[in-house]
């Protein structure tokens, strides 16, 4: 459709349904991010569809007054390529938590990614398992207690920027949810991306994980301890932008501007084709308790799954001609009685 | 080519011969006998077809694991079978002999290449002696052929390399066969040119070989007489030749057109589903995206998804994949929406036997979802019978907004049988409307959407296909509000969807089974799938034999038809054969509380018109 | 504290009382509930309690969906469930008032906290007036409290915020109902001592919160009398009150140490299956290793490893995962090894109702694997059941070499009783010995080993696990020649294998069926799980009206007891009542052609005393 | 057991199975190297597990004469992580090809790296589907013509380099199945290693994929196209080493050496904490038709899953004794009656 979409409201995209997310949540300001948003867009609401998992973050779906589906248990990604295939003109946003994402639906998730499917995915990552009342999650630290690991888990977790870097991701970002603005400027460059584009979402459950990413994203901590990401500019952080990045050994560092000059610093450039130098960044942090970068990773252009399929469709078409059944059925050879 | 002056031998008629081509998998032993089935079906004769793999993709050159056959069995009159041993064995090495000739009836004749049988090859094959010598062939006719050698010499003048040379032998055995049974020449010329085209010194070799193994029939004075087959007095018009899979490939791209809907298939490669999957890829110009998902989990969920989306959407798998979209399933049922899933069952438990058929998967079709969660099943009969079974699935799964399972088999799966073509004209419209308005109003007198306001005769919920303007709306796995779709943990709420999933299932529109055979009959033979064939066959002996029998076979096994407990109830005695431990006889026990007699078969192989035969015998001599 | 002078008040007997806690997720009225189930204990009552949580981790604040609820009963006589419906309900706010006065019996009383029917709450309740005063309690007996403000001042002196304050109102509510039915005081001083250890401020506050309500009471004229419950005729002996899944945790753990065997749990979290995974993984002192999953199929998978590895291996969960380990099961069916599949059954198709109860996994138990697959079925009937039947399935496992499933279900995971300790030297002996020698030759008379080597009476295979010398051997889920286990596609062979392992599973050695209630009754009501306790219930009530009934409660589900045909077959009229649409009824149907009446309920809520009596009324009434 | 392993001959390690792969099947030479490399390694048949999925690469287990387990499809990782955790005395090898461990198992396969579980997962990637006669698979180029796709597949393969790094594997390394040694010395090194290791042996499948690596692996070509990683060296390559490799703009690049001196080379180094450089050296080649490196990637110590997981068991023994029913059950408080 060519149509101009008409002109919406944050408010036109609640839905009826009461929010049933545990006060204090940090899901509210994901949700309130995403409302906002839609309205900049300029994009119909029937035209949108939300598809997610099970977990708390999943019933994200329920709040978005557009076409929705709540699917089981890590299947998302799969349930969306399908409707992606199907539906081209849609636009899809697939929604889950680490559990459902990185969990049992990992591998959803990597092979949506290499297959470039036009989804746009948020990782809502709380380091634990939310709505099943806290167990850890892929994404929890080494040694996290939980009701299923009294002593402490035993599983080195995923880095998810890592995870989908080295499964051929067009499309990384992350972003927090003390940051409206971030989330919303990182969703619409999601949303621009033709092809697969994860977001990890560091969202703060206050029931079972809280303050899992105070360190980073709390107001006084963000100087520190948030490395913005920004297309064609140096690397660099800190309240007087004193510290930067810099290529070195073949890994990225954290240095003082001080020491090295300005001019050393890495110039972030989220086009390159070969995605090492956004591992190296997916590399600086080994968690939320040190400098870690946020942005966008890597946004390269890559031909979109759907798009590809219905080229051979039309390419088939025109080699073929439409399909025709009583042609199909004498394909094989046919006699007569 | 020789061409030596044909003797005269008497030409016998026959009315039926079951030929098995065996040969090492490198032979093109199915490529003989789909070529010989082809003329055949070109003669008019009816036919039915039987290929068998060996597991091993390519097991060691001539072993017993590496032998492929093909069964082809040709008549004057209508059959439903393969039939159930061969009587003319054509091998073309000892492992082919040695694997294969416990199937051949007593008496039957072999035609076999001697040049294969030197020491290696029978070691390789496990024998100790030579079986042409040593008595093994006593009680059958056999006639040795030295195929490799004639094939040698008569393709030498071409050019061909010795090596190259043998691979035309089967094309050497062809010829012979086509001399036997006086097929026709030419078709298979038109053939190896089609097919070979390009490949000049291809094309020279196989028709040298051909022409080889004719005039070796008419020359060599090894065979007493050849013979006729006449045609079959089948219903006229026009035929092809189909295997079941992809008459159910076509029957899909067949339904997609009947709709009036774009085709989804999310699926994932097992043995023996691919080849649907293989022949949907092929029919992109029917608008039909197929998609190889990295498992059957996302396989199903793929097509859920797109489902929601306005296609009709498939997925298909073998057993083991079955027991992987459980899952999927179940919240397909849970979220209503149409969706054929494909099940072309194997050879278990666990991965089981790959490459042969069973019945066994009908119980999970039926229960292997958790909880109450019902799907219509339905099962086709034979390989053309696919086709039809297909569009009926897709029917109910779009009328009713619901999974349909579909149980076909590995037998079903490669077999083929010639088919009526249908009349494309009179084929159902299956289409439904997705919906596009408002279906309620709110509290403020506002249109609104509800997306699980029942349709009062099927029960089925509205389809509104995201892009449709205003129809906003959410669903998913947890129970639902009946109408809104809202969230509801409402106790009477969710006994009233469960009893509604179930009625509406139960409700399926499904037509009155008929009884074939001997209406008036006290005995009945029930069936589902793939024995419809060698139950037909043997009610057809029986009646010969002077007995009476009736035979009801169900294409929809859930919901059952309205009138199977009176139909059934009439007889004395309801035998039920299956290639399982008695999956249908549990259903209709349960259901109708009728002592039906299980007749259970699990070796891999399909039932044979002898052994259901005899089963009916023991069956009514016990009553 | 103030100390005021008891009244005297009548101390009426009572035989038993259903209390229902109810309040916001954040009142505490799981622990006032368990509080007051363990000094009731104590005092030698039976009892049986029954939890209620949202289905959300926090719901907003007051509204419905987050009411927190417990309910207790206890009573001076043996009973086996918690009671259909409570006698008194305490309601802390207007949504706890709303949500759950639709549950309380006609004429019972309600305490309700006054204070907190302001505007706000009532209309996150959703009332429209107070029904503290519009009539909605006519017909109740209310007694109004103040309990917020009541609670703050006791607790002021003690220099608690006025906002921390009202967290111990909860202990007021405890107090006021431990005077009324006579509970005493140091039990809970104790608790609240040992539970807030080290929170000074905390223990001061809820101490005088408790005395506050204890004493209110006793002075605030409001109650016309206080009660008293006497102990039950209990076996005596040491108790313990535990609910279903720390049972069966438990269960599991003895059985590692009954077998000698080192356990292995692999899992996923799911609601309401998770705890048992918690539990497990605190014992790790018990040689327990605990392995959480990426997901079921996973669990499932590197349990058949562990159990490969010599381990006594689990895998629990949830009826979505189940619907996942279809695969994985049918390889350990076909590997022919121990496991134990624990799935905790809750509302379904799909994600269902997480948090409530069904017994709808039955079938899928059975059936939700390819081909034909057996497993045996075992469920407990009580919460304290489930630690025998945990092992008794352990023992099956054991020594037939298969998975067994275990079916449990939400209403027996949280529900608890009160356990009379077993004698542990009186549990069973379950261990099996791993092969360590050949038990073959080869034609060369060398020894070998025959992984598929029966048992001649169990049929079991030998379990010879890595690091035993010399009995290197390759097992796998493609159908094995019988003994070797090496790979066979021969058909007769296959055959064999299926034969076996259904002969296998069908000879477990099952303990007959005991008929309760009236040996000699016409009537009969069959049960299996959790229905146990209400059904238990309904025939004394049945025959406290003078009606004749018998009961029959299955343990084992496959194999059934060999006694039970015989057993059933002696009633005229036998119902079934399953919180499912009749599966059980299915399985007897098929197998015994037995026409028994399916009494069936599926609203997440367990079958209460009444609604059994009343079908079981009807069901003599029809006949 | 400190027992000395029995000498054994590669013979000792065959069984009386028949190998059933396609005569000339790339299978061949991967058992050949692992029966030659066993007796070296000197340990027990006994005590040595080969776990595998469904495919032809995972009938290899029926043709070791060890403990071994044909399971199903996709999940031999997972079959083989219990195993590990219920003994760790044992050691145990993974094998799938790239549909089994790539396609269906992807997720356990990246969930065992993560958690650094004792296998040794050697992933034979023939870039096909075999077993079920020739379908492409996540590691078949783009536009590859099979069954499942007339007219070429869409989907972007995986890099299993990329994908193991990205996923925290503390071994990564490559061979294929034309340099017998090379493979010994690659099973022998993720043998050595404590913890997951993968070797992904790029092996031909001469029925569906006849030729994939041939540019690379075939002898003649080996020079030019095969990188050989080795530890402490500088990375080159060619008949005369005249090629090499170096980082530059944040990731590895071919280059002559001649242009920049045998000193700019990068130094391969394996034990690097920071995973990027072997991650950048996982993107030199984006497929078996270019300089690809082989040998070790990467291979770092990071503490072992069963092994943390048996800490923990000791642990528990230590503070609350040994496990006593009794005492269990009476956990939670008890009365008299
Ligand atoms: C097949 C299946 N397995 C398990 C569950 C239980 N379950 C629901 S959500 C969840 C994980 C929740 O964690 P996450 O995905 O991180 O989401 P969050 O709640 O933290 O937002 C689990 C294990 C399920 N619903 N279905
Ligand atoms: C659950 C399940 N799905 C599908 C299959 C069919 N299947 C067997 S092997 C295989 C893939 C084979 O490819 P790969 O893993 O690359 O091994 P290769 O044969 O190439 O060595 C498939 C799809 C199966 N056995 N089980
Ligand atoms: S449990 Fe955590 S993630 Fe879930 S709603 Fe509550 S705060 Fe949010
Ligand atoms: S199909 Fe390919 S991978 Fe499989 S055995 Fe044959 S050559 Fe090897
Ligand atoms: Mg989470
Ligand atoms: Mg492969």
């Amino acid at each position: 459709m060519t149509d101009t979409p008409t002109r919406t409201e944050p408010a036109d995209w609640a839905t009826d349904q009461e929010v049933r997310w545990c006060p204090g949540c940090g899901d509210y300001s994901i949700l309130t991010a995403m409302r906002m948003l839609m309205p900049e867009l300029e994009v119909d609401r029937e035209k949108t569809v939300f598809i997610s998992g099970i977990g708390c973050a999943a019933r994200f779906p329920y709040y978005m007054n557009t076409y929705g589906m709540h699917g089981i248990h890590g299947r998302a990604p799969a349930i969306a390529t399908g409707l992606a295939m199907a539906r081209p003109d849609l636009d899809i946003w697939v929604i889950g938590g680490d559990g459902d994402m990185m969990s049992i639906g990992g591998n959803h998730l990597i092979h949506a990614l290499r297959r470039n499917v036009n989804l746009k995915i948020l990782l809502f990552n709380n380091m634990i398992y939310g709505l099943t009342k806290g167990q850890f999650s892929p994404t929890s630290e080494v040694g996290k207690v939980t009701k299923s690991s009294p002593m402490g888990s035993l599983d080195a977790p995923f880095n998810p920027v890592s995870v989908a870097l080295g499964a051929e991701a067009s499309f990384v970002a992350r972003t927090h949810d003390m940051d409206r603005q971030h989330m919303m400027e990182m969703f619409r460059r999601a949303h621009e991306h033709k092809g697969a584009s994860i977001v990890e979402v560091f969202q703060n459950c206050n029931v079972f994980n809280d303050g899992a990413f105070e360190e980073i994203t709390k107001k006084q901590n963000r100087d520190g301890n948030l490395i913005s990401l920004e297309q064609g500019k140096p690397i660099q952080f800190g309240a007087d932008g004193e510290f930067g990045v810099v290529v070195e050994n073949g890994a990225a560092k954290i240095v003082a501007v001080a020491d090295v000059g300005e001019a050393a610093l890495l110039v972030h450039d989220e086009t390159k084709a070969d995605p090492s130098t956004a591992f190296m960044l997916s590399r600086l942090s080994r968690g939320p308790f040190e400098p870690t970068p946020i942005g966008v990773f890597r946004a390269i252009e890559r031909i979109e799954y759907a798009t590809s399929s219905t080229a051979q469709l039309a390419m088939a078409q025109n080699d073929k001609g439409s399909g025709d059944l009583s042609t199909l059925l004498r394909s094989r050879g046919t006699w007569q009685v | 080519m020789t061409d030596t002056a044909p003797r005269e031998l008497p030409l016998q008629e026959l009315a039926e011969v079951i030929i098995r081509f065996a040969g090492d998998s490198g032979d093109g032993m199915q490529l003989t006998g789909d070529q010989f089935t082809s003329i055949s079906a070109a003669l008019g004769n009816d036919l039915a077809t039987l290929p068998e793999f060996p597991a091993e993709i390519r097991a060691p050159q001539g072993t017993l694991a590496g032998v492929s056959a093909f069964q082809v069995r040709i008549s004057d009159f209508a059959i439903t079978t393969p039939g159930d041993a061969p009587t003319v064995l054509v091998a073309m090495n000892p492992a082919a002999l040695k694997a294969q000739l416990k199937n051949l009836v007593q008496g039957g004749a072999i035609i076999v290449n001697t040049d294969a049988f030197n020491e290696r090859n029978l070691e390789k094959a496990g024998y100790e002696s030579n079986p042409l010598e040593d008595g093994t062939l006593d009680g059958y006719r056999s006639y040795p052929v030295p195929m490799s050698q004639i094939t040698r010499d008569a393709v030498a003048e071409h050019g061909v390399k010795p090596r190259d040379a043998e691979r035309s032998k089967n094309f050497f055995a062809l010829g012979l066969i086509s001399w036997m049974y006086t097929r026709p020449i030419e078709p298979t010329m038109e053939f190896i040119n089609t097919k070979f085209h390009g490949k000049e010194l291809v094309i020279k070799a196989n028709e040298a070989a051909f022409h080889a193994g004719y005039n070796f029939g008419e020359t060599a004075e090894l065979f007493e007489s050849h013979y006729e087959i006449k045609p079959a007095d089948l219903p006229s018009g026009e035929y092809t030749n189909v295997n079941g899979n992809t008459a159910l490939a076509w029957g899909c791209a067949a339904a997609g057109q009947l709709a009036r809907l774009p085709i989804f298939l999310g699926s994932y490669p097992i043995t023996p589903a691919s080849d649907i999957l293989h022949d949907l890829s092929e029919l992109k110009h029917f608008g039909i995206r197929t998609f190889q998902a990295e498992d059957e989990i996302a396989a199903v969920a793929s097509a859920v998804g797109a489902a929601f989306g306005g296609a009709l959407s498939f997925t298909t798998t073998s057993g083991p994949g079955v027991a992987l979209k459980g899952e999927g399933m179940g919240l397909a049922v849970s979220l209503e929406l149409p969706l054929i899933v494909i099940d072309i069952q194997r050879g278990g438990p666990s991965t089981g036997l790959p490459t042969k058929p069973e019945q066994a998967d009908l119980m999970m079709a039926m229960y292997g979802r958790h909880s109450e969660s019902p799907m219509p099943i339905i099962a086709p009969r034979s390989p053309a019978d696919c086709f039809n079974v297909a569009i009926e699935a897709c029917r109910i799964a779009l009328r009713y907004r619901t999974p349909v399972m579909l149980l076909s088999d590995g037998y079903l799966a490669t077999s083929s049988e010639p088919w009526l073509l249908p009349d494309i004209d009179s084929l159902p419209d299956i289409g439904v409307d997705f919906h596009t308005g408002f279906n309620g109003t709110n509290e403020d007198g506002e249109g609104i959407f509800l997306p699980y306001l029942r349709d009062p005769e099927t029960l089925a919920r509205p389809w509104a296909i995201p892009g449709t303007p205003d129809l906003m709306h959410r669903i998913g796995g947890i129970e639902k509000e009946d109408g809104t779709g809202n969230i509801s943990y409402d106790p009477e709420n969710h006994q009233k969807m469960v009893d509604l999933r179930a009625a509406k299932i139960e409700a399926v529109d499904v037509p009155d089974v008929e009884v074939a055979g001997d209406m008036d009959a006290d005995f009945c033979m029930l069936g589902w799938g793939s024995t419809w064939g060698a139950i037909d066959a043997a009610v057809e002996r029986l009646q010969q034999a002077g007995k009476k029998a009736a035979h009801v076979h169900l294409t929809h096994l859930n919901p059952l038809p309205k009138n199977l407990e009176e139909v059934l109830s009439k007889f004395e005695t309801v035998i039920c054969p299956e290639m399982n431990a008695g999956q249908l006889v549990n259903l209709i026990r349960a259901k109708y509380l009728l002592d039906i007699k299980p007749v259970n078969k699990m070796n891999g192989v399909p039932f044979t018109t002898a052994e259901i035969e005899s089963a009916a015998l023991k069956a009514m001599e016990a009553s």
